[in-house]
């Protein structure tokens, strides 16, 4: 009897599973903060909140294609590339600060859109591994970016869009937050209460199965990516308004730090796992050790050797509880 | 040796999985040249008894006795080394390697390091003849049905002299034709003083071939009986843990409409040529054929999964032309695949969402795309309650339930949806006799409901007692539509050999 | 006739899917690239795209075993930095404590960088082999920990020091009448080649990426197969790191950055399966060539640096495409 | 040896340089004020060099500083954080060498709106609020090291090949845009201009492939990258004729301009622009600005020139300006 109510505890994406995910952060998190009182200030949590809400966002969409046993190597460029292209397009309407803004919006989402479609048509429809097209995106991308900006960053943006974007505030959380958490919620209902969130996960873990029981396989797979691309163009929009400018550099290494971020957070690489609560904790993780490992000054090299060490320890502990529970 | 040690002695053996006690101390033991069956039903514990034994499962506690010795940490390559040879439920090949190249897998022949290929390629060749295996010795074992696989793992467990054999569900999918080889074999090792473990859920092996039969029920021995003076019907009871009755229930067959109809088909890969035959409601249609006949393949072309060369298929409501999954479930088509480890599970999602996946265009569970997971969970519950699926713990992941509840898992999918044509291909592989019974009242029930069943399967007792047509295929072809009277044994028989009944069929005389 | 036709057609369609394509692509790209740039094909141009696919091959044969063998190595470029600032370091300390054995100490060095790249790869190989971690986050965390210690140590500094002879010899040294670079590449090559055919372990690698619990039931040992690939390949990678020290006479922190991706290109390129259990070396040598060849062409025919890894994307993709053409794909797999 | 007096030129509001200053440093900051310093990385010798001035300018002065490294020039989100994690840590002012100017633009106000003063230091901020900018000039430095080749060609002139780094980096289209101004009307072309990343290894190729595309090629221009790669290729290529003129300096450029390799190297001064970084820093906090600076309020931006480094000038020059000493370890933190 205990067991039924357990296993039906873990199953729900955001009950115990979640939590059990967080007991990591909290631990990196109290040490720390007794190391170094300022980690724990108001201001900081703050901080690490909106921090972690735009990795968050990558990793959901690398979470959502990984749950499809995929991947996309390429996120990180279609968030630079995204950020270049929606803020050129913007700049071409300043006279009028709304309209710039839903431009950039506009303009961004779409072109995250076509990224996902460009990315899901060779995964689902052509079917060759994600790991080869995504990579190939990643390559494609990067002279893209390169080549409408020619290296330089896009400035001159209406103040209006970080004043929307970035300062403004619903009853005193700031709007980045709140638009990460509306968008969390709604793609964890899609997870959860769709039957296109059912498709993915069953595709994930077998998509044969998936396609015996009459599931479009292609389609939802195609969905997939564009999901994915399509929460990186989001991610990007954020991230370009607080910046202030459209970065070709922006995106940088998140195509690894969102697949570490995911797996820390219970996704697997081999599909049909993982959810919200995955991206959420997996990125918490991630800004909470790096943001405390900077505010106790810590040695940058040092930082990226810990962050690897820290990575591979928590997989470590976190396959062995696995292991144990199955054999207890 | 004196015939009274034990060639192998197992003593309070437990293993848990998770909550579930796969084995609960449990013992078994070994004489040379002894055939000791193991019997139970789905989920009893038989494989990981066997997994033990092989060195393939470490053991919660319990002791290990080989020969009189007591070993501690058995590995897979200590078993072998200790002439533990073993053919297993899933098989131990190497798809991307060579049949030649799995025969010698963990074993090859070197000389000062380097590969004998030549040497290992014509001992694979001798092997394969001498069991009477037609099987090319240079292919992939990707390449290979089933059945083929089933031999290519045989062959490999009797390459080198073994003092135990352990042998599990080896005729899973062999034709008795192949079985009997096998039985052949079995009986000239026994002479030889090798132990044999053998675990079955086929009736007619048993009776056959056991000395001693070990009854398994829920992880826990139930007892050890020799297999010459006991009845099937004490067999079943002590596995059930009840009486039971007849194997196969009796079916009112009334033929109604046509609700399948299929004329001149050809698969494009070529393996089915020309396929014209019909199934109406309520009654079951048999497909026998020797391995690799294309029995199976009809159903996957019917229901959209493989490339179609020619010819129609007709429904009950109209043709279809490109047939797909979705438009045939739609259109209350559903084909159970042979493999459902490969095609007819999603192993790590619990058994509700495996269950309702063909049902989620529904208006009922997925209506306009949204899930109704209370609706969901409540016809799920009650669909694996018919079915029997122990334990019924919907949330609970696939993988961790055993074969034949796997199996009625997949079978659940038919049930969620309304489905008047069902498309079985090997529906009780490697389920126990209890479970293939459920399945068969299952069958039954959808039969005498008004269904039409169209039943692949190379088990002919199956075949004979639940059909009321039979075809039969030989390489790809309808040799045969058999019905009343004429659904015997040799009549079915005759038919597999096809046209030629002289040149016994072979993988290679396909195109 | 057309039975006959079809056959060669056939067969033509075979040798093409089983690496004849990409041999067939280097010749269009050689010829295309001699038609317009003739310099393409001088005696010291051949030898810049050799060495450069030698040195590409070497650390891609690494990255092949432990793809065949189902996983990835994505350590593989900080180890290139590692092991050129390691045995740079080294023969600048050997060689100062014992001046009048210089070829001893480069030697030495030499191993010890070697031997650190096979232990930093066995490591990898531990943590997917004994605790089952995934093969992609094992090799990315070691990534972070190897790239943190090599900046630690460098500063991002190059180190000198190391005696003339390791560079003239080694580094733009010929044996044979071909650069040593090449030679130590087509031997790394051939040895790979030798156990992929001819040793059990070659086939036990396949085994293990095709099917590891059938291979652990047929008692091949998963685990030391698993340590073995994976220090072969931070020692191949770890090779390389010290040829191009070699060529360019001192130890650098920011060697290899892009060898994560090419040597998987070049395996993928060459035919290797990402799931693992299938890829031939002579055919990722062929990518390997492919790749130095294409993006030497390029250089020669001055089409804009921006465009390189645009072209590299779709190649990838395009070779993967062709691949799927030329071998027909079932319904439904 | 005392760094100072720098010679500095300011630019004016017009942006057009103004008259040169001579830069003084305080003797004792009046407290042990909090510095955060934010880095690209500390990847190569020009940042190591960086933290090697900031941390001994603030170990003279007696302050503390701490530096963070965003590990790249593709990490910017990674520098965005960790103003962010500077900012949660109340630091008394910010040192910033930023990834770009636009990309940190937004933290930059939110840090001055805390009242916290912002110098950045290297990298140059033009358009958005600050306390200062001390840099130097990338066009400078391009323009230097072009006329040194087009006089070290002499005569005849000669064509060249140009390496001016990875594109799409802002700073190497700076660098060759400096180096085209050079050459222009006089009697070296340029044959291409061939961008790659810096690393010698990437540059080594390029280098290789442009020997074969252009036989006729005389001089090479790139960073100290490429001029480490170019001295393999072209002996190798038997072309040791090819001149070497470096457009940025690394560890190993005075030691090839002594051996001939290398005719000269543009040089700026890291160390001197980070110490110059944390005395405006303290300077700032302590209300005591420079006098120039007081009397000229609307001034922000200080450069200090490049100079041109080769083998008549090298054993005048002094590299303690320019490098970190050779054992030198990075400081997180002086504390
Ligand atoms: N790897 C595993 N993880 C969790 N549970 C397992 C695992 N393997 C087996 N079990 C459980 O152990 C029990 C015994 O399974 P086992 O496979 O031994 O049954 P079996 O008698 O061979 O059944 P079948 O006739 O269907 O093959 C089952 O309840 C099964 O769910
Ligand atoms: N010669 C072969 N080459 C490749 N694959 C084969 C071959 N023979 C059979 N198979 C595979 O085995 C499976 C079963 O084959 P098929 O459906 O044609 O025969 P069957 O009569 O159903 O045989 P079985 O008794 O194995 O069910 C198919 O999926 C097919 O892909
Ligand atoms: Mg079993
Ligand atoms: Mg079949």
């Amino acid at each position: 009897m205990t067991s039924r109510v357990l296993a039906k505890l873990n199953r729900t994406s955001f009950g115990v599973e979640f939590l059990i995910r967080l007991v990591p952060t909290i631990v990196v998190f109290a040490g720390f903060a007794l190391y170094q009182p300022v980690v724990a200030s108001p201001g900081n949590l703050w901080n690490i909140a909106l921090q972690t809400c735009y990795l968050a966002i990558f990793t959901l969409g690398q979470v959502i294609v990984l749950i499809t046993a995929g991947l996309d190597l390429s996120i990180g460029l279609a968030v630079s590339y995204v950020s270049v292209v929606a803020a050129l397009a913007m700049v071409q309407v300043t006279d009028n600060p709304l309209l710039a803004v839903c431009v950039f919006m506009l303009v961004g989402m779409a072109v995250g859109l076509l990224i996902g479609a460009f990315n899901g048509f060779f995964v689902s429809i052509v079917r060759i591994n994600p790991f080869v097209v995504t990579l190939a995106t990643f390559n494609i991308l990067l002279a893209l970016s390169s080549t409408v900006t020619k290296g330089f960053p896009v400035s001159g943006f209406p103040p209006q869009l970080g004043d929307w974007l970035v300062n403004a505030n619903v009853l005193g959380v700031p709007i980045p937050l709140v638009m990460a958490a509306v968008v969390m919620a709604a793609i964890g209902i899609i997870l959860s209460r769709t039957v296109f969130g059912r498709s993915l996960y069953l595709i994930g873990s077998n998509p044969r199965m998936a396609f015996v029981a009459g599931i479009n396989v292609r389609l939802h797979t195609l969905g997939a990516y564009m999901l994915c691309s399509g929460l990186a163009a989001f991610g990007a929009i954020l991230l370009t308004a607080r910046a202030g400018s459209g970065e070709p550099n922006i995106g940088g290494s998140l195509a690894l730090e969102t697949i570490a971020a995911a797996v820390i957070g219970g996704a697997r690489l081999r599909g049909g796992e993982g959810g919200v609560g995955s991206a959420l904790a997996g990125a918490l993780f991630i800004t909470v050790l790096s943001n405390g490992m900077n505010l106790a000054r810590i040695d940058g090299y040092i930082q990226q050797l810990c962050i690897g060490a820290i990575i591979i320890l928590s997989l470590v502990f976190d396959q062995l509880s696995r292991g144990s529970s199955r054999s207890s | 040796m004196a015939i009274d040690a034990p060639l192998l002695e197992l003593t309070a053996i437990s293993k848990r999985y998770g909550p579930s006690l796969a084995l609960d101390q449990v013992d078994f033991d070994l004489f040379p040249g002894e055939l000791h069956v193991l019997f139970g039903e789905n989920g009893a514990g038989k494989s990981t008894l066997i997994n033990v034994i092989t060195g393939n499962v470490a053991p919660d506690n319990g002791r290990y006795r080989l020969a009189g010795e007591e070993i501690s940490g058995m590995s897979p390559q200590g078993a072998r080394q200790n002439g533990i040879a073993a053919v297993f439920q899933e098989f131990s090949l190497i798809p991307d390697l060579t049949v030649e190249e799995n025969l010698f897998l963990g074993r090859e022949r070197k000389h000062l390091g380097l590969l004998r290929k030549s040497e290992m390629r014509s001992e694979a060749r001798a092997l394969l003849a001498d069991l009477g295996f037609d099987i090319p010795t240079g292919r992939m074992v990707a390449e290979l049905s089933r059945a083929q696989r089933q031999m290519v793992e045989i062959a490999k467990a009797l390459f080198e002299k073994s003092r135990i054999l352990v042998l599990d569900e080896p005729t899973a999918s062999l034709t008795d034709t192949d079985a009997d080889t096998l039985f052949k074999l079995i009986a000239e090792l026994k002479r030889g003083g090798v132990g044999i473990v053998y675990v079955s859920h086929r009736m007619r092996e048993i009776r056959q071939l056991a000395d001693r039969v070990t009854v398994l029920r829920g992880g826990k021995k139930v007892a050890t009986v020799e297999g010459a003076g006991v009845t099937e019907a004490q067999l079943v009871e002590m596995m059930v843990g009840r009486p039971v009755g007849d194997l196969y229930p009796s079916i009112k067959h009334v033929p109604g409409k046509t609700l399948l109809e299929i004329s001149g088909l050809s698969s494009a890969d070529g393996r089915v040529r020309d396929v014209s035959l019909n199934v109406r409601a309520g009654e079951i249609v048999g497909l026998a054929g020797l391995v690799g006949c294309g029995k199976g393949e009809v159903g996957r072309l019917v229901f959209g999964l493989e490339a179609i060369a020619g010819g129609r298929i007709t429904l009950g409501d109209g043709a279809s032309e490109t047939p797909s999954p979705r438009k045939m479930l739609q259109r209350g088509v559903c084909y159970f695949p042979a493999d459902r480890g490969t095609d007819g599970l999603a192993p790590n999602r619990p058994i509700k969402e495996n269950a309702s996946a063909a049902a989620l265009d529904l208006l009922e569970i997925g209506g306009k795309g949204w899930l109704r997971k209370k609706t969901e969970a409540r016809r799920v519950l009650q669909v694996l309650e018919t079915l029997h699926v122990r334990p019924l713990m919907p949330d609970q992941n696939v993988a961790q339930f055993s074969g034949g509840n796997r199996q009625k898992v997949m079978l659940a999918r038919g049930l969620m949806r309304d489905i008047s044509v069902f498309l079985f291909d090997e529906p009780t592989v490697g389920i126990d006799v209890g479970a293939k019974g459920e399945i068969y009242e299952l069958l039954r029930d959808l039969t005498e409901a008004g269904a039409a069943v169209l039943l692949a399967s190379s088990e002919l007792p199956e075949i004979l007692n639940l059909s009321n047509r039979i075809y039969v295929m030989h390489e790809g072809e309808i040799v045969a539509e058999l019905e009343g009277a004429r659904r015997t044994e040799a009549e079915v028989l005759a038919g597999f050999f096809g046209k030629q009944p002289a040149e016994v069929v072979g993988i290679e005389a396909r195109p | 006739m057309t039975a006959f036709v079809a056959g060669h057609k056939q067969r033509a369609m075979h040798l093409l899917a089983n690496g004849g394509l990409i041999l067939l692509l280097i010749a269009i790209v050689i010829a295309v690239s001699a038609y317009i740039q003739p310099r393409f094909l001088s005696q010291q141009n051949i030898i810049n795209v050799l060495r450069n696919a030698s040195i590409l091959s070497i650390i891609s044969m690494g990255q092949m075993l432990v793809m065949i063998a189902g996983g990835f190595d994505l350590s593989v470029g900080v180890i290139v930095a590692f092991a050129s600032i390691e045995s740079a370091l080294l023969m600048g300390y050997l060689i100062a404590w014992m001046p009048e054995m210089q070829v001893l100490a480069v030697v030495l060095a030499v191993a010890l960088a070697i031997g650190t790249g096979a232990a930093i790869g066995l490591a990898n190989g531990m943590l997917v082999a004994l605790v089952g971690l995934s093969p992609f986050m094992v090799t990315l965390a070691m990534s972070s920990v190897v790239a943190g210690a090599t900046f630690y140590v460098t500063k991002g500094i190059p180190i000198y020091g190391m005696p003339d002879f390791f560079m003239t010899a080694v580094g733009r040294g010929f044996l044979f009448g071909l650069p040593v670079v090449v030679v130590v590449g087509i031997v790394v090559v051939l040895l790979t080649v030798a156990v992929q055919r001819l040793s059990s372990f070659g086939r036990h690698v396949y085994a293990v990426g095709s099917n590891p619990i059938a291979s652990r039931q047929s008692g091949v040992s998963v685990t030391r197969i698993l340590l073995s690939v994976y220090a072969a390949s931070g020692a191949a990678a770890a090779l390389t790191g010290i040829l191009l020290t070699a060529r360019i006479g001192s130890g650098q922190s920011t060697f290899g950055g892009t060898y994560v991706l090419e040597s998987i290109a070049a395996a993928v390129v060459g035919g290797v399966s990402l799931i693992g259990g299938s890829g031939r070396a002579e055919r990722v040598m062929a990518g390997a060539l492919f790749l130095s060849v294409v993006s030497n062409s390029m250089n020669l025919l001055k089409i804009d640096s921006k465009y390189q890894t645009l072209v590299l994307g779709v190649v990838l993709i395009a070779a993967l495409c062709s691949e799927l053409l030329l071998k027909g794909r079932r319904k439904y797999d | 040896a005392d760094w100072w007096p720098f010679t500095i030129v300011p630019d004016g509001p017009d942006k057009k340089p103004m008259e040169a200053i001579k830069y003084v440093p305080l003797e004792k900051a009046s407290k042990k004020w909090n510095l955060c310093v934010l880095f690209p990385h500390l990847k190569d010798s020009y940042w190591v060099a960086s933290n090697y001035g900031i941390v001994d300018e603030a170990r003279r002065l007696g302050v503390r500083a701490y530096t963070f490294q965003a590990g790249g020039y593709d990490q910017l989100p990674k520098q965005l954080a960790q103003f962010d994690d500077c900012l949660a840590s109340n630091p008394d002012a910010i040192l910033i060498g930023a990834i770009t100017e636009a990309g940190v633009a937004g933290r930059l106000k939110a840090g001055m709106d805390k009242g916290i003063p912002i110098i950045a230091v290297a990298n140059p901020i033009y358009d958005n609020p600050i306390t200062a900018l001390i840099t130097t000039d990338h066009h400078q430095k391009g323009l230097l090291s072009g006329k040194y080749l087009v006089e070290s060609l002499g005569a005849e002139g000669g064509k060249v090949v140009a390496f001016p780094g990875p594109q799409n980096s802002g700073w190497a289209e700076t660098y060759l845009k400096g180096f085209q101004e050079a050459i222009a009307g006089t009697k070296v072309e340029m044959l291409e201009a061939k961008f790659g990343e810096a690393g010698v290894a990437e540059q080594l190729t390029l280098v290789e492939d442009a020997l074969q595309t252009y036989p006729e090629m005389t001089a090479i221009w790139g960073g100290a990258p490429t001029a480490e790669a170019a001295l393999s290729a072209i002996s190798e290529a038997g072309r040791d004729d090819i001149k070497v003129v470096s457009s940025w300096e690394d560890q190993k450029m005075p030691d090839r301009i002594k051996e001939g390799k290398v005719l000269g190297f543009a040089a700026e001064y890291p160390v001197i622009l980070a110490r110059i970084g944390v005395d405006l820093a303290v300077r700032a906090l302590e209300k005591k600005p420079l006098e120039f600076l007081a009397a000229h309020p609307d001034v922000r931006v200080l450069r200090a020139t490049p100079g041109m480094v080769n083998k008549d000038n090298i054993d005048k020059v002094d590299l303690t300006q320019i490098y970190a000493p050779a054992d030198w370890q990075p400081v997180f933190d002086t504390e």
